[in-house]
């Protein structure tokens, strides 16, 4: 691990808890573990920040979270010893039960933390390049996900615009699906409904998507036989450096070459017939 | 044959992409990965550069890649609400054309940071 | 190929004060005696600018692209840039997308800007998204006073070593010069703490100080012949009773070029919130004495905006102060950075004395060489509010109405209402290009003389000075009528400025093993890859004069 | 005579169709409201593609059908009155200044968000982010009244400011959630994190509630405001126990981890 001026012994100046509903493999890496109770992280992490602030919560309350007043005054005092804290967090609470409001404890109660010490948080993001995704949705359209464009310009709404809830209710008529195979990973009703419609899919493998979709083109894997760039989940870009020659196009190429057949095409908004710019959104 | 060797390559199975992963490979595939993770090697072993799929299919029928290019821009541009999904497993190069498609085809834009 | 004839033209780097001449650009896009053929632009009775050039802005990275995501509410309520055939769609607002970044300073007639602070790690992301800001050229500034390797160097007193990593490190960046943020403050904070004397050493190091920093910066930048001297942001910024830490800087930059960025937040008096005062005329008194030192104004406008800058420490403290959201990056060994969203109101007596002091600084310094338009974007308000200060500026009357607003605990700590200066067109042509073009060392951006880049703004000339400045008639981009009639006709994408300074072939060697101690990236893997850079174009480094 | 829609058939994707407004079609003929534009999916589109249309020139406007895809209706709106007999899609009455909406339906999500003023009554059950906050804004609702018979979904009132919510059936999780001020009804009580974050206003409860583990017991009593509040419902036909012969309220307070300004009143009948 990683040295530095203020921590020259490395992983032995620092200190790792763990806190998962169940003792993983990862447990053994960490020097605390602390198991909450399934359900219960968006209350544990709120008690930790009346707790920092020296207000009052009742043993019943953090019992009801599955630790003990001693163990959690333990990890505050850790917290505020700390020089440097970090929060790294995953799928497990932020797609459980409260989704983003449980991130959005995590990411509080690192903010509040500062008042006492230097503290950060850090999603820890799943698939390859999601992180690519979120930073280049973010300088085109000046939103991370969730985005429509049905007005011309960009807008945003998770819930409204966002993946399983536009396929749960069917708002589109047709899905364009790259790097991902909801048809494995999604509810059954968004699947079906990808059923109905004409899906695209672009993959290196004929996956479940591409079984119930209208159009299949097969692509280089990225980083093994595409090059180009992918965001580490800190927003920094790593070059990629393919190995292999793949005898299919990279997705770049092949969406560049759909925008263009697109691009053929009469544009769906007629020239002239919108401003420049609005001062108004809807 | 003598494997090739790729120093300090990337690895994009997960959101740490480590670019530290030595690759030693033939024309056809990695057959090593050293300082990748179980995960990782996974990754690099599996993917290979032969032609185990048609090109593209239509229908469930093996078309030509400019057929299911015409036809994916068909089926997109005659849509009144288009919805571009995933761009996890792939570069930030083909997410600029995404992006590109969704805001070309006046469609929704979405990621797998979502679900 | 392009004529723009019978215009009034304002060429400052010419000396040209509002003489009717005829300009032509060819296809090269550049300034020409004559043309045959192409279009001509009938500009009889209209008034003839170089291109605006920002030079100290914040529109591409890693900051600004966090502060994005920061803000959705501010985007729904902004401007909204509609998909065409040709353009892609945008947002506006107080971190604008590249796209709309693109339209909104072409809108306005600038044509160069100068993203203020990358750190080396978000180079590739930043130079990634320079390339979707279209129409406007770029450059980019490196951020350096805080990285540790080279602080180490100096540390240990190894300048021509240190000299070595900066170089080795501008050139991985693929950037054109050096951004010094809060010189040891930013790398201080990676443990809560900051650095606020200047001759004090700062956490971790026995010697070095943040004085030792910012004259060696200066000195390597000379050293090395950057265009474009060391580009500093003073430590304390934006405390009361700054003035003193910042007229201490100066003097420690005394026998080399420098520019200071934003000199507002940097020229308060006063021991606390509410005794703090504008002391615009010390500071002003030093640039006026000293004419090798450039700034701008870090402009304040009342309104909301994000605030966005490596000074780590300061963004937690106005974090504190507003209650708002806060967010913070930490990068690495490099640096850091935090994101505030803010509104500046007049009834707020501390906002009202920044209000003043930017205006104060931009009129106080007599020679418009030295003093530069501008807001530090998104820092002091948004850039393509630039016409309201051009509007300041000009117009007294219209400085004493705004002053009405302000409320009247504010006499005694601002001197602006005792300051009568009115820019003539000729100052804001320098202000507003000809002056930072200059001091980013880029020779052919704010000139309209022969063998320049042919980038002109053409206004119809108006009383109401705001939208004249606000809505030009054309805007011409490399010969490319980009802006008709308020219409963008053409978003091509721009060029990017980049230094390559002389750099030992050895210092590999040398910065491998300290890299690899304490990256989280593999070395080869590091810089920036030339191929990578849209349409990069290299300025050569000059002789800097002892 | 009101301006009457009957929507003639089902659009394929969600229907944007903002300019259902008194503020827009209040002085337009009939002619012209048929033009309005409404957005299916990217297509722009007359109202007439759609809906038929009878009258013209009202500040009241009376729907018909199954509008689940119809988005945005009563947008801004700042007088008149629209009546809906069926369903209704996302964003009803968001930004609504004043006026009068009924629903004699179910409604989806996003009713009254951010809405200035105004009067909402939904029959039937509704969605989520009831008068609530859009994402990164700071305040949602800041005044008016919603009412919702049956259920509604998670995050009700999401920072609102001032103003009454009653949701007549249980509500989901995070009723309330960094509620800065207003009032919510919990007639049928909600899921749980109740109150999660707020940091002034009110919810009362007429069944227990699970609470967050940051708020803290005061005392039982009926507050004084509670006997005004039930007055004002009374006359919308919500009754309110408040009598301390029917029982009292349990008093909490919270959330600690914000503020100790919030409360929540549980009603507790006398057995």
């Amino acid at each position: 691990m990683q040295k530095s001026k203020f921590l020259p012994r490395g992983r032995k100046d620092r200190t790792m808890v763990l806190v998962d509903i169940r003792e993983t493999k990862s447990a053994k890496a960490a020097d605390i573990f602390l198991q909450v109770r399934p359900g219960k992280d968006f209350e544990l992490i709120t008690i930790l920040r009346a707790l920092i602030k020296d207000r009052q919560v009742s043993d019943q309350a953090i019992a009801e979270t599955g630790l003990t007043r001693e163990v959690i005054d333990d990890l505050i005092r850790r917290m505020k010893g700390a020089k440097f804290g970090c929060v790294f967090f995953g799928m497990g609470l932020s797609m459980t039960r409260g989704k983003h409001m449980n991130s959005a404890a995590l990411l509080t109660l690192a903010a509040e933390m500062n008042a006492f010490t230097k503290f950060v948080a850090m999603p820890m993001r799943g698939h390859g390049n999601v992180t690519g995704a979120d930073v280049i949705m973010r300088w085109q359209t000046g939103y991370p996900f969730g985005i429509s464009f049905s007005r011309g310009y960009p807008r945003y709404n998770p819930g409204e615009f966002s993946t399983v809830d536009v396929l749960v209710r069917g708002d589109c008529d047709a899905a364009f699906i790259i790097g991902a195979d909801p048809g494995a990973t999604m509810p059954q009703p968004a699947i079906d409904h990808l059923k109905r419609i004409p899906t695209i899919v672009l993959d290196p493998h004929v996956t479940h998507t591409s079984k119930l979709s209208r159009v299949h083109i097969t692509t280089a894997p990225q980083g093994i036989a595409a090059p180009g760039t992918a965001y580490r989940m800190d927003e920094l870009p790593m070059p990629l450096k393919p190995a292999l020659k793949s005898p299919y196009p990279s997705d770049e190429e092949v969406v560049r070459r759909i925008n263009e057949a697109i691009a053929k095409k009469p544009f769906w908004l007629p020239d002239g017939s919108q401003p420049q710019m609005l001062n108004a959104q809807v | 044959m003598e494997l090739q060797v790729i120093n300090n390559a990337t690895c994009t199975f997960c959101g740490c992409v480590c670019d530290d992963i030595q690759l030693h490979h033939d024309d056809v595939r990695i057959h090593k990965a050293n300082k990748a993770c179980v995960l990782g090697t996974a990754w690099f072993l599996n993917h290979t550069a032969e032609k185990k799929y048609p090109d593209a299919l239509i229908d469930g029928r093996e078309a030509t890649l400019d057929e299911a290019i015409e036809a994916a821009a068909n089926f997109l541009y005659e849509a009144d609400m288009p919805l571009v999904y995933g761009m996890s497993n792939t570069t930030c190069e083909a997410q600029k054309e995404c992006v590109a498609l969704a805001d070309q085809l006046g469609g929704l834009l979405d990621s797998h940071t979502s679900l | 190929m392009l004529r723009i004839t019978g215009g009034k033209v304002y060429d400052p780097a010419n000396g040209i004060d509002g003489v009717v001449k005829d300009l032509c650009i060819d296809d090269q896009g550049l300034f020409v005696p004559a043309v045959e053929g192409g279009r001509t632009i009938d500009a009889t009775g209209m008034i003839v600018f170089p291109g605006g050039v920002d030079v100290h802005t914040h529109v591409a990275g890693g900051a600004i692209n966090f502060a994005r995501a920061m803000t959705p509410e501010d985007h729904r309520r902004t401007q909204a840039f509609i998909r065409t055939k040709s353009r892609r769609s945008g947002l506006g607002g107080m971190a604008p997308t590249t796209f709309a970044t693109g339209y909104l300073y072409a809108g306005m007639g600038w044509t160069t800007v100068n993203e203020a602070a990358v750190p080396v790690l978000s180079a590739r992301h930043t130079h990634e998204e320079l390339a979707d800001i279209p129409i406007v050229d770029k450059a980019s500034l490196t951020l350096m006073a805080n990285n540790e390797i080279l602080l180490d160097q100096l540390e240990k007193g190894e300048f021509e070593r240190a000299k070595q990593v900066l170089a080795w490190y501008l050139w991985s960046a693929k950037s054109y010069g050096i951004k010094a943020v809060n010189p040891g403050g930013v790398a201080a904070w990676k443990y809560g703490h900051d650095a606020k004397q200047l001759t004090s050493p700062i956490d971790g190091y026995s010697k070095l100080t943040p004085g030792v920093i910012v004259t060696h910066l200066a000195r390597i930048c000379d050293e090395l012949g950057l265009p474009h001297p060391v580009h500093l942001h003073c430590n304390n910024l934006g405390a009361p009773g700054n003035i003193s830490t910042t007229i201490d800087t100066l003097k420690h930059l005394e026998g080399h070029r420098a520019h200071i960025a934003h000199s507002q937040y940097h020229a308060y008096g006063g021991d606390g919130w509410d005794t703090m005062c504008s002391e615009t005329a010390q500071l002003a008194e030093y640039f006026n004495a000293h004419p090798s030192i450039t700034t701008d104004a870090g402009a304040v406008l009342f309104g909301d905006t994000v605030t966005i800058t490596a000074d780590g420490p300061w963004q937690h403290l106005l974090y504190k102060l507003t209650g708002r959201k806060w967010g913070n990056l930490d990068v690495e060994n490099e640096t850091g950075c935090g994101i505030v969203p803010y509104t500046y109101r007049p009834s707020n007596l501390v906002n009202a004395v920044q209000w003043a002091a930017g205006l104060e600084l931009l009129l106080l310094i007599k020679n418009p060489w030295q003093v530069f338009l501008s807001t530090d974007h998104p820092n002091g308000g948004c850039f393509w509010r630039y016409p309201e200060i051009i509007e300041l500026l000009m117009r007294a009357d219209v400085r004493k109405e705004s002053l009405l607003k302000l409320p009247d605990g504010i006499k005694g700590k601002i001197t602006l209402p005792e300051i009568d200066r009115e820019y003539s067109l000729y100052e804001v042509a320098i202000s507003m290009s000809a002056g930072p073009a200059r001091a980013l060392g880029l020779f052919q951006k704010g000139n309209l003389g022969l063998g320049c880049d042919g980038d002109v703004v053409i206004y119809e000339e108006d009383e109401n000075v705001r939208k004249m400045f606000g809505h030009p008639r054309y805007v011409i981009k490399g010969g490319e009528i980009v802006l008709e009639d308020g219409e963008i006709r053409e978003a091509p994408s721009g060029r990017e400025f980049i230094v390559k300074p002389p750099c030992d072939p050895g210092i590999d060697d040398f910065m491998r093993p300290l890299f690899e101690d304490c990256y989280t990236m593999s070395f080869e893997n590091y810089p920036v890859e030339m191929e990578r850079i849209h349409n990069p174009r290299m300025q050569d480094c000059i002789e800097v004069p002892r | 005579m009101p301006i009457t829609f009957h929507l003639k058939r089902q659009p394929s994707v969600p229907l944007e169709s903002e300019v259902f407004s008194p503020d827009v079609m209040a002085e337009l003929t009939n002619t012209e409201i048929r033009a309005l534009t409404i957005y299916h999916g990217k297509r722009q589109l007359p109202i007439s593609d759609f809906f038929d249309v009878e009258g013209e020139r009202s500040e009241d406007l009376v729907m018909h059908g199954a509008m689940h895809k119809v988005r945005w209706i009563g947008r801004a709106m700042s007088r008149g009155s629209i009546t809906v007999h069926g369903t209704v899609g996302m964003h009803l009455g968001a930004y609504m200044k004043g006026g009068r909406i009924e629903v004699h339906g179910n409604a989806s999500d996003w009713i009254g968000a951010e809405m200035k003023n105004g009067f909402i009554h939904v029959h039937g059950n509704a969605g989520g982010q009831i008068g609530a906050a859009y994402r990164g804004s700071m305040q949602g609702m800041k005044n008016g009244t919603i009412i919702i018979d049956g259920s509604a979904g998670l995050e009700v009132g999401m920072r609102m400011r001032r103003g009454t919510i009653i949701v007549g059936g249980p509500a989901k999780d995070f009723t309330g959630l960094q509620m800065k001020g207003g009032t919510i009804v919990l007639m049928s009580g909600a899921e749980i994190r109740t109150g999660a974050w707020m940091n002034r206003g009110t919810i009362i409860s007429l069944k227990p509630l699970q609470l967050m583990p940051t708020f803290v017991r005061s005392v039982d009593a009926s507050p004084m405001f509670v006997n005004v509040l039930a007055k004002n419902l009374k006359s919308l036909g919500i009754n309110l126990p408040h009598k301390a012969s029917e029982g009292t309220y349990r008093q909490f307070a919270g959330d600690l981890s914000v503020s100790d300004k919030g409360e929540i009143l549980v009603w507790q009948p006398v057995a």
